[in-house]
C-alpha cells in the first residue's frame, strides 16, 4: 500500500469541502465560493495526477485501502479505496475536465443570481463522481452513485423557476432511480451471496477469482448467478447512461445550465455507467466460461449498446436544439462505448469514454458560449453565420465536431471509434451490433455536419444570433485547452502505440501493431464518414437556410420519418401511455382501497357499533330509565304528600308523637313482648 | 311512708294541675314553682336530699324566676288580663291524648310484676360519695354539662338581646 | 300495690298533666312549663328506680337526676330566651302563630 | 448497577414536570411556562445520556433494573430496565419531544396546558420504553392515548374531532384484544413479567401451559397480541386510522406521534410478540409478511394520490414503518436459516425506527411552516416557487425528504439498506417487490418538493417569509442529527449490535 492510496480520500474530499464552504457561505460570497470551488479542483487534480504516476508505477496492482465503516453483528460493513490505472485515468480525467468547466462556469454564469449555489453543487457532483471513481465497495460506489444523481438532479432543476427544468430534473431522479434499483438489488444479491462487497481486498473481495467461482452456479431459470447479478448492476448502468430503455431522460436534462450539460451530462456522470461495468468487469466476464446458458450478461450489454448507439444518432438527425443534438449525440457515443463493453474490448471502452469527455465537453461548452453570446437563442434554425462573429468558439468547436464524427488520423475520436469497430467486427456471437454501429458511423457525420453549417455558416437568422459577440478569456480558454486535449489524446492509444490499453490492462511494456493491419476496416470508416458528410454538405451546406421558418430539406423529403424522429420516436409518449399510467392507476387502487375498502371496514364496524349503541340506549330509556323515571315520580309525589303533613303546627307534632307513644306502647304490651 | 307518699303527690299533681289550668299566667307560674317544690319533697321522702337541695336551688329557686321574667316580658296590654283557650278543640284533643298516654302508662305499671318490695331501703346516698361519683366515673359528663351550661348561658343572652344596631337609643 | 308502683304510678299522672298543659295551653311559655313537667316526671322516675332497684348502692340515679337538672335548666333559660325573641319580632306568644316548620 | 432509580426518575420527570406547568399555569408569564416545559422535556435527553453512560452494549441483558412488588395478589411487579433497543428509544424520544415542544410551543392556544399534556404524553412514551412486566407497560400504553386524544382534538384541525375518536377508539379497540390475550396468559402462566414469559416461551412451556402447540389457545392469544400491536404500528390493512389522525392532529403532536408514538407498536413486536410467541410468529410469518409488502407498496402508492401534503407524509410513515415489520417478519419466517442477514434485517429495523423518527417530524414540521404561513393551507397545488423566496426553508425540508426517500450520506438510507440487505437474504421476492416501494416514495417526495418549491412563485408561496431563527433552532438539530448517523451510524449501531447478533443467534 503506498501514500498515494492511503490519502486517496483526499481526492473527493477537497471539492467536498469546497461545496460546503460554498453552501455555508453567505448569499454575497461569489467569489469566496467559486474561488474554493476551483481551487479544491486544482488540488485534486494535482493529486490525480499524483496518484496516475503512483498507479503507473505498477499498473498490475490494485493498491486498496480499506476500512469498517460500522460494525454489523456478523461482521462489519467494509467500505475501501481503490488504486489502479483505471481509476486513476479516471480520476485525472474527471478532476481536469471538471476544473476547466468550473472555469468556464465563472463566465458563464456570471449574471445568475444563485452563482454561489451553482458552484456549491457543481463541488459536491464533482465530490460525488471522484467518489464514485475511487471506490473499492460496490457500496460505496453506490453511495457515490446515487450522490451524483442528487447533484445532478439539483444541478438541472437549478432554474427552478421554469416549470420545464423542474419537471425535468425530477424526471431525470426517478428514470435513474429506476436502474438503480435493479443496481441496489444486484448489490444486495451479491453482498448475501459474497459477504462482502469490496471488488479487492487481497483475495477476498468479489472481483477476485476465488469469490467469482462461487458465482457460476446456475439458477433455475437457467442463468447463472453471475449473469443475474451482473445484469441487475448493468440496470444502474443504463439508468445513469442513458440506454434504452431509459434514455428518455437525458435530453431532458439539457434544461439545466450548459456547464451542467457539458460536466454531467456529457463528460462524466452519464459515463459512471460504463465505468461501472469497466469496474465490475470480472463479474461480467465469469459467465463466459459456461457454454450452457441462454445468454451471457455481455451479450444483453453489446446489444443494448448498439441499439442504443443507432437510436440516439437517429433521433438527433431530426432535432434543432443545439443542446439536444449534443444531447442525443451523447446517448449515442455512450452506446457505442456499451457496444465495447458488450463486445469484450473495455479498454475501447475506456479509451473513448476519455476522448469523448474531452471532446463532447468541448461541444457542450462551445454550444454554451454561442448560446451565451446569442442571448439564450438554442435553436438552430435561428442561428447561423457565427463562424465570423466567434472565431475562436468557430474553431474549437469545428475541432470538436471532426473529433466526434471520426475525421482520420488527427482526432482522438477517430482512434476510439476505430478501436469499437474493430472489436465489434471482431465479435463472434453476431454481426448485428457491428452493422448498427457501422449506420451509427455515417449519421454522426450526417448530423454534425448539419449543426456545423446552420449553426456556423450562412448568415445570421435571427436578432440574437446578429448580434453575438464572442465572450471573455475564462470562457474561451477551456475551449482551446479542451480542444488541444480532443486532437492530442489520440496519442496515448495509437495502434502501433497502445500505451493506454497496456496501462489499464497491466502489463509493463507497450506492444504495439503495424497500423496497416486494421486498414481495411479502417478505410471503411473513413469512406463512411466521408459518406455522412458529404450527404450533409450536400442536404444543408450547399444551398443554407434563408430564414428561421424555412422547411428543413430533409424533412421536405421524408416528411413522416422526421416528424418520427423529431418526437422521439414516441418514447415519451410511449412510457406516459404505459408506465405512467399504470403508476396513476397503482395509486388510485392504493388510494380507492384505502378509502372504500379498508377504510369502508372500519366505518362499517363503527357503523355495526354506533347501532347497537342506538339500540341499546333505546332500549335503556324506554324500559329501564322508563320505570326508574316512574319510580322517581311516585317518589317524589309521596314526598310531597308527606311535607303536607309538615303543618308546622307544635301542638301537633306533640301529639303524633304521643299517639305514636301510646300505640308503640300498647304494642309492646298487648303484644307482650315479653 | 305511704301516706307521706301519698300526701306529697297529691299536693304535687293539684299545683301542677292547677298550673296547668289557670287562666293568669302569673299564678300559673306560681303554682308551679310550688309543684316544683313538691317534687323537692319526693326527693326528700325517697332520700336524695342532695338532689331535692339542687331541685330547690335551680328550680324552685332560678328558673321560677326566669319564668317570671320571660311572663312579664312578654306581656301585652293589661298585665292582669287572662290567657284564654282559644281553641276548646285543641284542648279537647290535648287532654284526650294524655288521658290515652296514662291508661297505657298505667297498663304498663300495673300489668308489670314487680318484686322488689321486699328490698331493705338503702341508706342515703351522701353527698360525699355523689361528689367521688361525679369527678371519678362521670367526670367527663360533669365537664360537657359545665361547657353546656356555659355555652346556654350565652346562648340564651345573644338570642334574647336586643339588635337593634342601626337604631341608637336616644 | 308496691311502694315503687306507687312512686311510678305518681310519675306518669304528672308527666300526663305535662302533657296535657303542653297540647291544651295555646301560650308557648305554659308549653314550655309543660314540658319541664315531664322532664321532672321522669326525674322521679330515675329516683324511684334508684330508691326500689336492685342495685341502689350504685348512686346512678342520682347522678342521672343532678345531670338532667342541669340539661333542663339549660334548655329552660334558651327555651324562655327564644320565647322572648319571637316576642319580639311577631308581637306573639302563641304557639300556633309560629308555623315557619310547615312543609 | 446504578442504586439511583435512574429510569423511574426518567418516566416520572415528565409527569410531575406536567403537574408543575399545570399549576404554574397562571402564576407565571406565558415564556417562562414555555421554556420550563421544553427544558423538562430535555430532561429526557439528559437522563438518556445518563443512561448511556452507564450503558454496556456488551450486556445483552436487561440494564439498571428497577424491581419492586406492586400488586402482589397478581404478582404484578415493577420491573423497569433497559437494553439497546429500549436506549435507542428513549434517546429518540429525547430529542424529537423537546424540538417538537420547542418548535410549536409559540404558535398554540394555551401554551401551559398543551405543555402539560405533551409532557404527559412523553412520560407515557418512555414507560412504554423501558417497562418489562405488561402490568405497568400497558397502563403507559393506554395512558399515552389520553393526552394525545386532548392534544389533537383541542388543537387539531377542522376534521380532528372525528380523527381523534378514531385514533383513540381504534387503538384501544386493538389493545383490548391484547388485554384480552395477556390476561389468558397470565391464568396459564401466573406472570406478567416479560423477561419470565419470554424465558418460559424459550423452553417450551408457555405452550405447553397454554394448552399444547397447535391447539387454539396458543392460537388465540397470539392472535389478540398481534392485532394490539397491528393497530398501533399499524400494520396494513389496519392503518386506516393514521393518514387522518396525523394529518388533523396539531403538529407538534403529528411529530410526536410519527417520531416516537409509531415506534411503540415496532417496539411491542420486537418486545413482547417477539420473544413470547416464537413458534406462532414464525407460522404466521409469511402471511404477515405479504400484509407488510402491501404496507410498503400500497402505502407508498397512496401517498402519490394524497393532495394534502399532511396525508402524504402520513401515507409515507406507514410506508417507512412497513419496511420495519418487514425485515421483522422476514427474519421470523426465515428463522436460523441465516444469522448475518437476520442480524442486517435487525439492525435495520432499530436504525430505520430512530431515523423515520427524526426524518419525519422533520417533515411535519416542515409542512407545519408551510400550513402556518399560509393560514391553514396544506394542499399540494396551493404553493408554488417557495425555493426563490426561502432558501434555508426549501434547503433543509429537502434535507429531510430526501432523508427520507433513503439518499446515501442521509441517515434514512443506511436504516433502509440494512432492512433490504437483511430481507434480501430471507426473502429475495419479498426484498424485490418491496423496491417498488422505495421507488413510489421517491415519486411523491419529489413531486411534493417540485409542485411546493418548484415552478414559478405561486399560491400561497407568493411572499414567503423563510425560517425565523426559532424555527432555525428546532430543525438544525434534526438536520445535524441526519448527517451525522448518515455518515457515521456506528453511534446507534454500536449500542445495538451484541443484542442484535444475540436475538439473531437465538432464533428457532
Amino acid at each position: 500500500m503506498t501514500l498515494a492510496v492511503q490519502h486517496l480520500w483526499l481526492i473527493p474530499a477537497l471539492p467536498l469541502a469546497a461545496a460546503a464552504v460554498g453552501a455555508l457561505a453567505p448569499r454575497s460570497g461569489r467569489t469566496l465560493a467559486a474561488g474554493a470551488a476551483i481551487g479544491a479542483m486544482a488540488g485534486s487534480f494535482i493529486l490525480a495526477c499524483l496518484a496516475l504516476a503512483g498507479a503507473l508505477a505498477d499498473p498490475a496492482a490494485h493498491q486498496v485501502f480499506n476500512f469498517a465503516w460500522f460494525d454489523l453483528g456478523f461482521g462489519a460493513l467494509r467500505l475501501g479505496f481503490l488504486l489502479d490505472p483505471l481509476t486513476a485515468f479516471m480520476c485525472v480525467m474527471v478532476a481536469f475536465v471538471s476544473l476547466l468547466i468550473f472555469i468556464f462556469s465563472t463566465g458563464y454564469m456570471k449574471e445568475d443570481a444563485n452563482y454561489k449555489q451553482f458552484f456549491c453543487f457543481l463541488s459536491l457532483f464533482a465530490a460525488a463522481m471522484l467518489g464514485l471513481v475511487v471506490a473499492n465497495s460496490l457500496l460505496l460506489l453506490f453511495v457515490c452513485w446515487e450522490l451524483v444523481g442528487l447533484a445532478s438532479y439539483l444541478l438541472i432543476g437549478f432554474w427552478f423557476h421554469k416549470p420545464s427544468a423542474a419537471a425535468a430534473a425530477k424526471k431525470a431522479f426517478i428514470t435513474t432511480r429506476i436502474g438503480d434499483l435493479g443496481f441496489l438489488l444486484g448489490l444486495l444479491w451479491l453482498q448475501d451471496n459474497q459477504g462482502t462487497l469490496l471488488f479487492y481486498d487481497g483475495g477476498a473481495g468479489f472481483l477476485e477469482a476465488a469469490a467469482l467461482a462461487n458465482l457460476s452456479h446456475l439458477l433455475p431459470c437457467g442463468l447463472a448467478v453471475s449473469t443475474a447479478i451482473g445484469l441487475l448492476i448493468f440496470c444502474g448502468a443504463v439508468g445513469k447512461s442513458g440506454q434504452f430503455p431509459l434514455h428518455v431522460w437525458l435530453p431532458d436534462a439539457m434544461e439545466g445550465p450548459t456547464p451542467v450539460s457539458a460536466l454531467i451530462h456529457a463528460a462524466t456522470m452519464v459515463a459512471a455507467g460504463v465505468f461501472l461495468i469497466a469496474r465490475v468487469y470480472p463479474l461480467m466476464t465469469a459467465d463466459q466460461a459456461l457454454a450452457n446458458v441462454p445468454v451471457h450478461a455481455l451479450t444483453v450489454v453489446a446489444f443494448i449498446g448498439a441499439f442504443t448507439a443507432l437510436l440516439g444518432a437517429l433521433i438527433a438527425v431530426a432535432q434543432n436544439d443545439i443542446k439536444r443534438i449534443l444531447a442525443f449525440s451523447t446517448v449515442s457515443q455512450l452506446g457505442y462505448m456499451m457496444l465495447a463493453l458488450g463486445v469484450g474490448s473495455w479498454v475501447a471502452a475506456i479509451f473513448h469514454l476519455l476522448t469523448h469527455a474531452f471532446f463532447k465537453a468541448l461541444l457542450f461548452l462551445g454550444a454554451g458560449s454561442v448560446i451565451h453570446a446569442a442571448h439564450h437563442e438554442q435553436d438552430i434554425r435561428a442561428l447561423g453565420g457565427l463562424s465570423k462573429k466567434m472565431k475562436v468558439t468557430y474553431l474549437t468547436f469545428a475541432l470538436g465536431t471532426m473529433a466526434l464524427v471520426g475525421v482520420p488520423l488527427l482526432f482522438s475520436g477517430f482512434w476510439s471509434k476505430e478501436a469499437i469497430l474493430h472489436a465489434a467486427h471482431g465479435w463472434r456471437v453476431s454481426h448485428l451490433p457491428f452493422y448498427a454501429a457501422v449506420l451509427g458511423v455515417v449519421l454522426t457525420a450526417f448530423y454534425n455536419t448539419r449543426l456545423m453549417a446552420e449553426t456556423f455558416f450562412g448568415s445570421p437568422r435571427s436578432e440574437n444570433a446578429a448580434h453575438a459577440r464572442e465572450n471573455g478569456p475564462a470562457m474561451t480558454l477551456p475551449l482551446v485547452i479542451l480542444a488541444a486535449c480532443a486532437v492530442l489524446l489520440s496519442l496515448v492509444n495509437l495502434p502501433s502505440y497502445p500505451w493506454l490499453a497496456a496501462k489499464l490492462l497491466g502489463e509493463q511494456e507497450v506492444r504495439g501493431h503495424p497500423i496497416f493491419e486494421g486498414a481495411g476496416l479502417m478505410g471503411l470508416s473513413v469512406v463512411l464518414v466521408a459518406l455522412g458528410v458529404g450527404l450533409g454538405w450536400a442536404l444543408y451546406g450547399r444551398s443554407l437556410r434563408a430564414n428561421s421558418a424555412a422547411k428543413d430539406p430533409l424533412a421536405v423529403r421524408a416528411p413522416g420519418v422526421i416528424a418520427a424522429l423529431a418526437n422521439r420516436l414516441g418514447f415519451d409518449e410511449l412510457y406516459a401511455a404505459t408506465v405512467g399510467r399504470l403508476n396513476a392507476a397503482l395509486a388510485t387502487l392504493a388510494d380507492v382501497l384505502d378509502r372504500f375498502v379498508w377504510g369502508g371496514a372500519v366505518d362499517f364496524l363503527a357503523a355495526l357499533g354506533q347501532f347497537t349503541g342506538l339500540v341499546t340506549r333505546e332500549t335503556d330509556e324506554r324500559t329501564l330509565n322508563g320505570g326508574f323515571d316512574t319510580t322517581s315520580d311516585k317518589l317524589r309525589g309521596a314526598g310531597q304528600a308527606y311535607s303536607q303533613a309538615q303543618t308546622g303546627e307544635a301542638h301537633g307534632y306533640l301529639r303524633t308523637l304521643a299517639l305514636g307513644f301510646v300505640i308503640l306502647l300498647l304494642l309492646v304490651v298487648l303484644g307482650g313482648a315479653r | 311512708m305511704t301516706l307521706a307518699l301519698l300526701l306529697i303527690g297529691f299536693l304535687l299533681l293539684a299545683a301542677a294541675g292547677a298550673a296547668m289550668l289557670s287562666r293568669n299566667l302569673i299564678h300559673s307560674a306560681l303554682l308551679l314553682t310550688g309543684a316544683w317544690a313538691g317534687i323537692a319533697g319526693f326527693y326528700l321522702w325517697a332520700g336524695a336530699e342532695f338532689v331535692a337541695f339542687a331541685q330547690v336551688l335551680v328550680y324552685v329557686g332560678a328558673v321560677s324566676m326566669i319564668v317570671l321574667f320571660a311572663v312579664l316580658l312578654t306581656r301585652q296590654g293589661a298585665t292582669t288580663a287572662p290567657v284564654e283557650f282559644d281553641s276548646f278543640r285543641r284542648a279537647a284533643a290535648g287532654i284526650i291524648t294524655a288521658g290515652g298516654v296514662m291508661g297505657v302508662l298505667f297498663g304498663a305499671i300495673l300489668g308489670t310484676p314487680m318484686d322488689v318490695t321486699s328490698a331493705p331501703p338503702p341508706a342515703s346516698i351522701t353527698v360525699r360519695q355523689i361528689g367521688a361519683q361525679l369527678m371519678g366515673p362521670h367526670a367527663a359528663a360533669l365537664l360537657i354539662v359545665g361547657v353546656l351550661l356555659t355555652v346556654a348561658l350565652l346562648g340564651a343572652i345573644v338570642i334574647a338581646a336586643v339588635d337593634k344596631p342601626d337604631d341608637p337609643a336616644p | 300495690m308496691s311502694p315503687l308502683q306507687l312512686c311510678l304510678v305518681l310519675s306518669s299522672l304528672l308527666f300526663c298533666v305535662g302533657l296535657a298543659g303542653a297540647l291544651a295551653r295555646s301560650n308557648t311559655i305554659l308549653v314550655l312549663l309543660g314540658i319541664e313537667l315531664m322532664l321532672n316526671a321522669a326525674n322521679l322516675n330515675f329516683i324511684a328506680f334508684w330508691r326500689y332497684g336492685p342495685q341502689p348502692a350504685a348512686g346512678l340515679g342520682v347522678i342521672f337526676v343532678l345531670f338532667a337538672i342541669a340539661v333542663a335548666a339549660a334548655e329552660a333559660a334558651v327555651g324562655l330566651a327564644l320565647v322572648i325573641a319571637i316576642h319580639r319580632h311577631r308581637k306573639t306568644v302563641r304557639l300556633q302563630d309560629s308555623t315557619a316548620l310547615k312543609g | 448497577m446504578s442504586p439511583w432509580p435512574l429510569l423511574s426518575t426518567l418516566v416520572f420527570t415528565p409527569w410531575i414536570g406536567a403537574l408543575l406547568v399545570f399549576v404554574l399555569r397562571r402564576r407565571a408569564p406565558d415564556s417562562v411556562v414555555r421554556g420550563l416545559t421544553v427544558l423538562i422535556s430535555l430532561s429526557t435527553l439528559a437522563l438518556g445520556a445518563c443512561a448511556l453512560a452507564h450503558f454496556d452494549p456488551a450486556v445483552t441483558g436487561m440494564q439498571l433494573v428497577e424491581q419492586h412488588a406492586w400488586i402482589s395478589a397478581l404478582n404484578v411487579r415493577y420491573h423497569l430496565g433497559l437494553d439497546g433497543l429500549s436506549l435507542v428509544l428513549v434517546l429518540l424520544t429525547g430529542i424529537i419531544s423537546p424540538v417538537a415542544l420547542f418548535g410549536t410551543l409559540r404558535g398554540v392556544r394555551c401554551p401551559a396546558v398543551y405543555g402539560a399534556l405533551f409532557l404527559l404524553l412523553q412520560g407515557s412514551a418512555l414507560g412504554v420504553f423501558v417497562a418489562l412486566d405488561f402490568f405497568p407497560w400497558f397502563v403507559f400504553w393506554e395512558l399515552s392515548l389520553v393526552p394525545a386524544f386532548f392534544l389533537m382534538k383541542l388543537w387539531g384541525g377542522p376534521g380532528a374531532g372525528r380523527a381523534a375518536y378514531q385514533f383513540v377508539i381504534y387503538t384501544i379497540g386493538g389493545s383490548a384484544f391484547m388485554l384480552l390475550g395477556f390476561a389468558a396468559l397470565y391464568t396459564a402462566a401466573g406472570t406478567f413479567d416479560f423477561v419470565e414469559l419470554a424465558a418460559l416461551a424459550r423452553d417450551g412451556s408457555l405452550a405447553a401451559k397454554l394448552g399444547g402447540p397447535g391447539a387454539f389457545w396458543p392460537q388465540a392469544v397470539f392472535l389478540g397480541v398481534l392485532l394490539g400491536l397491528a393497530v398501533k404500528v399499524p400494520l396494513f390493512p389496519f392503518h386506516t386510522w393514521l393518514p387522518p389522525a396525523y394529518a388533523e392532529a396539531p403538529v407538534g403532536a403529528s411529530m410526536f406521534l410519527t417520531g416516537v408514538m409509531s415506534k411503540m407498536g415496532v417496539y411491542g413486536f420486537l418486545r413482547i410478540l417477539w420473544p413470547i410467541f416464537p413458534a406462532p410468529l414464525q407460522a404466521a410469518a409469511t402471511p404477515l409478511l405479504w400484509l407488510a409488502l402491501g404496507g410498503v407498496v400500497l402505502g407508498a402508492f397512496a401517498a402519490m394520490k394524497q393532495a394534502d401534503l399532511k396525508r402524504m407524509v402520513a401515507y409515507s410513515s406507514v410506508n417507512h414503518l412497513s419496511y420495519c415489520l418487514l425485515a421483522l417478519f422476514a427474519v421470523a419466517a426465515a428463522g436460523r436459516t441465516n444469522p448475518a442477514a437476520s442480524a442486517a434485517a435487525l439492525s435495520g429495523t432499530i436504525l430505520q425506527l430512530f431515523n423515520h423518527g427524526l426524518s419525519a417530524a422533520a417533515l411535519f414540521y416542515c409542512v407545519g411552516v408551510l400550513e402556518q404561513r399560509s393560514n391553514g393551507r396544506r394542499g399540494l397545488g396551493d404553493f408554488g416557487g417557495v425555493r426563490s423566496a426561502a432558501p434555508f426553508f426549501a434547503g433543509f425540508c429537502g434535507l429531510a425528504l430526501f432523508s427520507s426517500l433513503g439518499l446515501p450520506g442521509l441517515n434514512g438510507f443506511v436504516g433502509e439498506f440494512l432492512i433490504f440487505r437483511g430481507v434480501f437474504g430471507l426473502a429475495p421476492w419479498a426484498a424485490s417487490v418491496a423496491t417498488l416501494g422505495l421507488l413510489a416514495t421517491a415519486i411523491f417526495l419529489l413531486t411534493f418538493w417540485q409542485r411546493v418549491f418548484h415552478g414559478p412563485a405561486a399560491g400561497a408561496g407568493v411572499n414567503f417569509r423563510d425560517l425565523d431563527a426559532g424555527e432555525l433552532v428546532t430543525l438544525l438539530p434534526l438536520i445535524v442529527l441526519m448527517f451525522v448517523l448518515g455518515l457515521y451510524p456506528q453511534l446507534l449501531a454500536g449500542l445495538i449490535n451484541p443484542l442484535v447478533t444475540a436475538w439473531a443467534g437465538s432464533l428457532p
